[in-house]
Order: C-alpha cells, then structure tokens, then sequence
C-alpha cells in the first residue's frame, strides 16, 4: 500500500538557537524584580533618609539574587 | 456490564447529557423538594414559631401582667390619696 | 521485590502491574464503567444508585428531625434545624429579604443539602463518586433554577418588563445599549445556567479525577519498589490532604450553587436592575 | 579630618554638575576601558587583529549603551524633572531598537569577531556595573541636596 | 492504558474501583472523620449546649419576669383589697 | 495514487534543548517574586528599623522558597 | 504529476522535553503568589509585631497552597 | 522537473505531552490569585485582629475558588 | 541535480490537544481576577465588619462573572 | 552523492484548534478586569454605603464592557 | 550507504486562524484597561459624588480608546 | 536495512497572518496603560477638580504616546 | 516492509532568526523594570523634593543593573 498525493509549498528559512529565547525568557521576570527593588529602595530612601545605610545592603542583595536568576539563564544552554 | 461491551464502543464523552440521568435526577430532586417542603419545613418551622412564643409570648404576657400591676398600684395610690384627703 | 507485598500490591491494584508505566485513570474508569449499552440513556449506574440513595438519606434524616418538633430541640433536631437555618438565615432571608426568603427558604434548603449530599459522595469509602460530576444532574438543576428565576421574574414584572429589567442598565447614555443589551441579556440570561452547571460540575469531576490520580500513583510506586517504597508517601500524603480539600469543595460549591440561585432570584425579583 | 575632605568632595560633585551630576560616568568608563584594552590585547595575541576589532565593537557597543541614557535622562531631567520616566523609557526603547538592527546587521564573518565581542560585552557589563556600583556605595552622599 | 484498564474493569467490583483506591479514600476519610471528631464535634456539641442553655434560659426568664409581674400584681390587689378596708 | 508537487525552499539551522526554555519560563515568577519579597523588607525596615531583626528570618525564608522554584526549573530538564 | 523542487538546507539538533516548558509555566504564578504573601506577611509584622504569631499560621499555609500548584506541574509531566 | 539538494543534518529528540504546557499556563492565575488573597487576609487579620473569625472563612473561600481553576486544568488532558 | 546527505536521528514523541493550552490561557485572567474580588471583599469587611452582608451579594457576583470566563474556555474545545 | 542514514520514531498525536487559545488569551485580559471593577465596587460601597447606587450602574457597565471583550473571543473562531 | 528504519504513527488535526490568536492577544491589554479606568471611576465617584458628572466624560473616552485597541484586533484579520 | 511504516493523517488547517498576532502583542500594553494613564486622570480630577487643566495634558500626552506604540504594531505588519 | 499513506497538504511560510525573539524577549521585563524604578524617583522627588539628589544616584543604579539584562540578551545569540 503506498497512496500518497501531496501538495506542500513550503518555503521556511528560520536560523538561530533555542538558548537564545530560554534567556530571553528568563530576563523578564529579574528585570522587573530588580526594578520593584530598587523602586523600593527609593521610595524608602526617599522617605526616611536616616534608614538609607541600613536598608542599602537589603538592597544590594535583593538585586543581586534576582540577577543571578537571569544570569543562571545565561549559563543553563552550555550545560544542558 | 460485559467487558466486550465496553471494549466494542468508544469513550462516553464527559459533558455529554444522558436523558435517563436528567429524568431520574429531576425526579429525585422533585421527590426531595416535595417531601421536605410538605412533611419537614412546615415542622422546624412551627418550632421556630413556638420557641419564638414561648420566649417572646412569655416576656410579651409577663409585661402584660406588669402593666396591669402597674394599673393596681396606680388604683391603689389613687385610693390611698383619694383616703387621705 | 518482596513476593508477598507483592502480591498484596497486586490485589490491591486490581490491574495488573502492566507494561510497568504509570496509567493515570481514565474517565472510562473513574465515571463511566459500568453505563448502561452506549451510556447515552444512563452513563453510570452506580452514580443514579447513589443519587436515589441520596435522596433516601436527606428524607430520612429530616423526617427523622422534625418528626416531633419540639421547643426544646434534640441533637437531632438540633442538627436539622441548623441545616435549615443556615440556608434560611444565612442565604434566602440575607439575599431575599424577609418575606420572599421566607417563601423560598425551603427550596433553596432542599437544593443545598441534595447539592451537599451528592457532592459528599465523593469522599465516602465505597461510594467514592460524586454523583454532580456527572454532568446531566448540574444540568438538570441549573435548567431548573433557570426557569424559576425566570418564571418568578416574568410574573413579577412582565415578559417584556423583566427583559428591559435584565438587560437595560438605568442611568446609560442611549448609544451605550447597542453594545450593553446583548451582552447583559448574554451574560444573564444565557450564560447564568450554563456557568451554575459547569462550575458545580467541573469542580467535582477535577477533584475526583485528583484523588484517583493520588491514589493510584500512590499504588503504583508500591509496585514498582525500590525508590517507589521512598516515594510513595508523597501522593498517600496528597490524597489524605485532598480528602479534606475535598470536603471543603464540596461544602464550598453547594453554598455557591444555593447563594447564587438566590443571587439570581432576588436580582429577577428587584425593582431595578 | 578624612570624612571632611569626602564631604567636600561630595559637595564640589553636587555643585560641578548641577543637580543631575553624572560622576558615575567617568568612573564608569575608565573601568570599562581598562577592562576592554586588557581584553584587546589578550584578543589580539589569541586570535589575531579580527578579535582584537570585535573586542573594540563590543566595549564601545556597552559604553554607548549606558552612556546614552543616561546622559538622555540627565538632560531631560536638569529641564523637567517629571519627564524623566518618558525620557527613560523612550531613550530605552530607541536603543533597543537600535541594538536589534545591529544584531541583525553585523556579519558573522566580516572584520569582526562575533564571539569575542560578545565576550567583551559581557565583560564590559560587569566592569561598568561593578564600577557604578562601587561608586554609589562608597560617594558620601547628603540627604539634602547642596543648592 | 485504556485497553489495560478496560480490560481490568471487568474483574472488579460493583462499585468500579480497584479495592486499592478504597482503601487509600477509606484511610483517607477516616482521618478526615477522626479530625472532624477531634475538633469539630465538640464545637457542635458547645452551640447545641448554648442553643439549649439560650432556649431554657429565655423561657425561664419569660416564666421568672411572668412570676414576677404576677407576684406584684397579687401583692397590689392584696395591698388595694388592705386600703380599701 | 501518488500525486505529489512540492516547491520547498527549506533553509533551517535550528538547535537547542527546550529545556533552556523551561528554565527560562520558571526564572519569571521567582525573578519577580523575590524582587516583592526584598522590597517589602526594605520597604518594612525603612518604616519601622527595630522590626528588621524579626522580619529578616522571614525575607530570608520567603527569598528561598520562592528562589527554589527556579532552581527547580533548572533541574528538571536533567531528571525529565 | 509528479513536480519536485527543493533545496533545503537543514541542521536542525533540537532535544528536550515539552513538561520542562510546562513547568517552567507552572512556576510563573506560584513563584509570584509565594512573594506576594511573604511580602505581606513581612509588612504587617513590621507594622503589628504582635500580630506575627497570629499570622504566621496563615503565611504558612498561603505559602504552601500556592507553592503546591508549582510542585504539581513538577509531577504532571510524569502522569501524562 | 525534480531538482533536489538536500544536506540535513537533523538530530531532533523531543518528547511530551501539551496537557503539560496546559495546566502550567492554568497555574499561574490561581498561583497568584491564591496569594493575593492570602496576603488580604495577612493584611487585614493583623490589622484587625478581632476580624480574623469573620474573615477566615472567605480567605478559604477565595482560596478554593481560586485554586479549583487550577486544579480544573489538571484535568483537562483527561477528558480532551 | 539530486544532491543528498542526510544523517537525522529524529525521536519525536509528543501528543495533547490544543484545547488544553486555551483552557489554561483562560484560567489565567479569572484565577487572578477571583483573588482580587475575595481580597478586596476580605479587606473591606474586616474594615468595616457591618458592611459584610452589603457586599457579599457582590463579592459573589463578581466571583461567578469573573469564573465563567474560565469555564467557557472550559468548553470552548468540544464546541470547536 | 546520496549517503542517508535516518532513525527516525516519530510519534506525533496531536490535535485542536487555535480558536480555543484564541478564546484563551481573549480571556485574560477581561478576567482580570471584571476583577479590578468588582473589587473597586466592593471596597467603595464598603467605605461609603450610600453611594452604592450611583456607582452600581457603573459596575455593570464596566463590567459588561469588559466582559464583551471575551465574549466576542468567543465568537471569532466561527466568523474568522 | 543507506539505513533507514522509520516507525512514525503522525495524527495531527490541527485547525484555525491565527487570527483569532491575534484577536485573543489584543483583547488582554484592554481588558484590563478598561476595568483600571472603571474602576477609578467608581472609587473617585464614591469619594467625591460630586465630580461624577465631571469625571464621567474621561472615563467613557479612556474606556473607548482602550476598547478600541480591541475593536482594531478585531478588524486587523480581515483587512490583512 | 529500509523498515518504513508510517501511517500519517495529517490535517492541519492553519490560516492567517502572523502579523494579527503582532498588533496583538502590540496592543497589549497599550491598553493597559491607557487604562491607567486615564485611571490616573480620572482619580486626580475627583480629588482636585481644579488641577483637571493641568493634568489634562499629561494624561493627553501619556494616551498619545502608548496608543502610537499600538498603531506601531498596526502598520508593521504591512510594511514587513 | 513498507507501508505508506499519506494526504498532507501543507503549505507553510515562515522565516526568521530565533535569536532575535530571545532579544525581544530579554527587552520586555528591563523595560518594565526600567518604567518602575523611575516611576518610583518620580513618586518620591514629588513627595520629597529634598530628597532627589540622593535618590537619583539610586535611580541611576537601578536601571542602569535592570537594562543591562537586555544587553546581555543582546549577546547571546552570538555566543551561543
């Protein structure tokens, strides 16, 4: 048994890796966690002046865990 | 219910409407609604009723009893003036 | 694996250990295994026994309650009474008011507890199927709420008065209305049973469908050993957590179903809309 | 009298640059340089003249990036100092743009090496991020603006 | 995997599930009845109490302020019935 | 029966593992998650500093667990 | 008929699996819903030290429930 | 005319189910809806504590509604 | 001209319906839109506990109109 | 040159149609926003009761508004 | 040489338009839209009953315009 | 070795444009922040009627700027 | 053996680079973020307009750690 009747007219011509979207992906939600954090840190700031030097680190290190989780983004495609 | 049976035909289709399961649904809930609306309903009702004269009744006939006290004393304190004078 | 545990397992699963894969159950197996020919009359059996069963129950229950109704309540009474209280005070006198919660109290206490009831089937060893998650029953109970809403709402204001009461938004610019009046008579007059009927319907096929997911999972890593005998407390631990969740659907979705039937009837029953 | 001289210093800053003082920048470029011209040269010696041109691309690509904005949002807010959302946002959108039509237009294999420049931009990233990072921790900063 | 438990419906019981599944719903009810016993029982058992307590005591103050209001009422009558002497 | 006409231009050079991807999708919520979190500590100690030694536990404890779906999706391409 | 021409170019070398995408999905909304609650747990604490025992339960529990939702799309893949 | 020149290259080795992708797209609603009103209630019960009785019961209620869309979209693959 | 050098090692192996990915879609809105009503509900009644009865009317209404938006995508698939 | 070497094991199984996630996205939006309106009714009548009916006939309007966005979702699969 | 050993079992029934994905997609934003300026609406009109008749004129035009983003996404599939 | 067996049913149907799906994406912010930039409006004018001139322009200009963004993503599709 | 039968139709057209997507992608959440934290130096200068100076170098350090998400994402298609 071999019908086959086909008609196709494709014309696809698309490039590029898979990594490239996983990061894409990965940057929107740090990107705007780092945003609300440091939004936070302003309006703080902005509001009680004298807290600036204790809530600073706070906000050094909530920067720095939501970044890592778009920078993980950047790795995971050489390792998987 | 054979296994041949079941094997022969397809799956039911989950949001399909079996009529036999309408008409035995809707016959059991008019039964429901029927029995309970004659025989129960109307009970805890009259119960309610009652419990509500028998607190209520009771205050409402004992304030009765004081207004008609209250009337006696009256009587009583204007017989009194009345004996005074 | 141990012969004996082995073969307690395979007892207990009823199913064989199969190709070794894990076979979540179908809704073949979970609703409809022993319909009737095609199951286009009666999909299950064992759910209309369940329904009539029900039924039986309620009645018993209640008759049994307020078989003599008396100022000073039993506990049976006094659990009765609480049922009916609660959806009389608690929903019909609320929503309604005084006089139409009065008149209505008893259907909507009728239709909580047969909602109630058939939804508990679910979870009650034996039974283990909730008779709405069958979908002919919400149907059947959202087409009855349907006509009574409109019914009660007709007769109150009219055919041509209830329409202008569920569709036309007082207060509108005149331009407004081409788009509000299909979508108002859509959204209440169309989509109100259908979204009863599904919701109750929906939710009690999905939580069944989970407990018989949990529970065999659970089965099948005992079967399978090994790493299974580490692994198997996860979906025993889920499917006692979901008996509860469950209860809690099951009392949650009987309250919406009656609340919003009498939503629904005081919004037929008001004077604006 | 260390604290004395930082806060002159600080002050000097507020006072030289107007209102929005962009301090960061200088500090932040000279990072970024010294990292690009070490990445050059180690470029040029692995791979030749094309890695040493995409690591120039790449520095020049993240100074440009930064500095854009930045400045854009500087200028806007020394006027208006409500329009610096809408002066971010836009200067932010037009540079993405831009940077896509780059992505799309540099050759993979013309004077410039692609992976390499992308190397540098990373790096480039963490040297200017790191510098601007270390500049805000450590500048004393007032409460108060000087004015 | 329907083939498979296709095939298998057909040695189960009336009641459709593997006797594993009941025992997992049956482990599962029971704890869910030993905590409604736990904690739940005792708070019906409390508002059956109060509710009683709540009926007894609205009658007996009915029936005591009853008492009272005739007790008044007899002493005034009495009182009149002295005065009118 | 076999009648087939095809005129296809095809063109593709696609790689990677959908993997990347997942990671990607699970590095969203966390990413913003962990942003809300820090800046409600930052947010919280600025108003009230004598609070910060109580809520830290909790900031600590909310960045982790929310951190931990992330680092979830980038295990399961490995076990999947 | 019978009408072929074609000049594809292939190299594709994709791999992985479609449940790390559902997953990685899965994780968005958890991931968001854990932060919002420790968030506001976080702030009425600050705000209400006293009121951090009787909350506590509650920022437990929310945390857990919406954590759920991502630990089942975690076990989806493996069921379907 | 049958011109062909083909060089593929392809090495693809994907796997899944799209019910997957289905309930992590269903998740993320509830996900958040279910801490949103977790946090309300947070919020509300330390501020109020005297409300915590009157209010529980419609966290829960908010809580199961919420969660039951989620739950619903495990089961879609099922019946589809 | 007939050209051909193929080396594929393809493994594919997906299934499901599309109908899953609407229905999840669809939950997204109402499962957020849910958790805002009960919040909003949540938070208003323990501010002022004598308005419950007021808005509860509301609460659930808003609760169904909001839901039915998910159930329709519910069945959208067996009526598509 | 005609060198093949080919392994394939597809096993694809999929199908639906795209008017279903039509009718999912359509949903997000209006999910959501008949939340948003509801809530802002809720917590306004809450505050001041006795402007519950001036602003009721906004509520409905809003949210029918709102609503008609996902309902003609619905309807474009048969028109389209 | 030439190794081909193929097993593949395809059923794919996909069927729509992409249009009605369009459609969906723009249908989010002003979903949304349309309820925050309803919303606002009734919150302003209950705090201050006076400026109804001032603010009603912007909210009617902020909620066409954002409907209308609607409307085009509505359009857009048939022009083209 | 040459074992093929394949039995495919292939039915797909797809119409459209992509282009639908870029306004789509296109008008998603939009529309919310139309929403909001009116949402604002509105909110400002009820509680200072007499600063409606002055935020008039801005809430004008935020309107114009997001809704250019939308009709960007209409036109796109036609030029491309 | 070598059963075959098959009625494809096809008719596809589509091309594009996968790495400009993740671009795209990677822009998304930076923007956002990029809106918030100077929403917030807005917020605060309007509040506190003493306090710009010291906000504004945080300002500056917010976006400048959330844009450089998108410039990473700028890159990765080259590496990769």
């Amino acid at each position: 048994m071999s019908v086959i009747q086909q008609l196709a007219d494709v014309n696809v011509d698309i490039a590029g890796n898979i990594g490239t979207m996983g990061y894409g992906l990965a940057a929107i939600g740090p990107g705007i966690g780092v945003g609300i954090v440091w939004a936070a840190y302003i309006n703080s700031t902005a509001r009680q002046p004298e807290s600036a030097g204790l809530t600073r680190t706070y906000a050094f290190l909530g920067f720095a865990v939501s970044e890592a989780l778009a920078l993980l983004g950047f790795v995971v495609p050489f390792i998987l | 219910m054979s296994t041949q049976l079941l094997a022969a035909e397809g799956e039911t289709n989950p949001i399909g409407l079996p009529w036999g399961e309408v008409l035995i649904g809707a016959i059991g809930f008019a039964v429901l609604v029927w029995v309970l609306a004659k025989f129960v309903w109307p009970m805890f009702e009259k119960a309610y009723a009652e419990r509500t004269q028998a607190i209520e009744g009771g205050i409402a006939k004992a304030e009765q009893a004081q207004n008609e006290a209250k009337a006696a004393l009256e009587q009583y304190q204007a017989q009194l003036a009345g004996a005074r004078e | 694996m141990n012969p004996v545990l082995s073969a307690a397992t395979s007892i207990l699963a009823a199913e064989g250990s199969g190709d070794g894969g894990f076979a979540p159950p179908s809704v073949e197996h979970s609703f409809f295994f022993d319909r009737l020919s095609d199951g286009s009359v009666i999909a299950s059996v064992k759910a209309m026994v369940l329904l009539v069963l029900g039924v039986i129950l309620i009645i018993a229950f209640f008759l049994a309650s307020a078989r003599k109704a008396a100022v000073m309540p039993s506990k049976m009474q006094f659990a009765g009474e609480s049922m009916y209280g609660f959806v009389r005070n608690g929903i019909a006198i609320e929503v309604l008011g005084g006089t139409a919660g009065k008149k209505w109290a008893g259907f909507l206490a009728s239709m909580f507890t047969f909602v109630l009831v058939l939804n508990l089937w679910g979870i009650i060893p034996f039974a283990q199927m909730p008779v709405n998650g069958h979908f002919a029953i919400p149907v059947m109970l959202a087409a009855l709420v349907w006509v009574v809403y409109n019914a009660v709402g007709i007769k109150k204001h009219g055919f041509l008065g209830y329409l202008k009461l569920q569709t036309v938004i007082p207060g509108v610019m005149p331009a407004m209305h081409i788009l509000l009046i299909p979508i108002e008579f859509l959204s209440n007059i169309l989509l109100r049973p259908f979204t009863l009927a599904v919701r109750l319907f929906a939710n009690m096929f999905a939580g069944h469908m989970l407990i018989g997911v949990a529970a065999t999972g659970t089965i099948f890593l005992l079967q399978q050993g090994g790493v299974g005998y580490a692994l198997f407390v996860l979906p025993a631990a889920a499917s006692i957590f979901l008996v509860f969740f469950e209860l809690l659907i099951c009392a949650l979705q009987a309250y919406v179903f009656t609340l919003l039937t009498a939503i629904y009837l005081e919004g037929s029953l008001a004077d604006s809309h | 009298m260390v604290d004395l001289t930082i806060a002159e210093k600080a002050a000097r800053r507020s006072a030289a640059g107007g209102v929005w003082s962009l301090g960061h920048l200088r500090v932040c470029w000279a990072a970024l340089v010294a990292g690009g011209a070490v990445l050059t040269l180690v470029g040029a010696l692995v791979d030749g003249s094309r890695a040493a041109w995409g690591v120039v691309l790449g520095t020049v690509i993240v100074g440009a990036f930064f500095s854009f904005s930045a400045v854009v949002i500087a200028k806007v807010g020394e006027r208006n100092p409500k329009g610096v959302l809408a002066a971010a946002l836009i200067s932010y959108v037009a540079k993405i743009v831009a940077l896509g039509v780059v992505l799309v237009m540099i050759p993979r294999d013309g004077v410039f090496d692609t992976r390499w420049m992308a190397g540098a931009v990373g790096i480039g990233l963490f040297c200017w991020l790191g510098a601007h990072m270390r500049y805000v921790w450590t500048t004393k900063l007032f409460y108060v603006d000087p004015s």
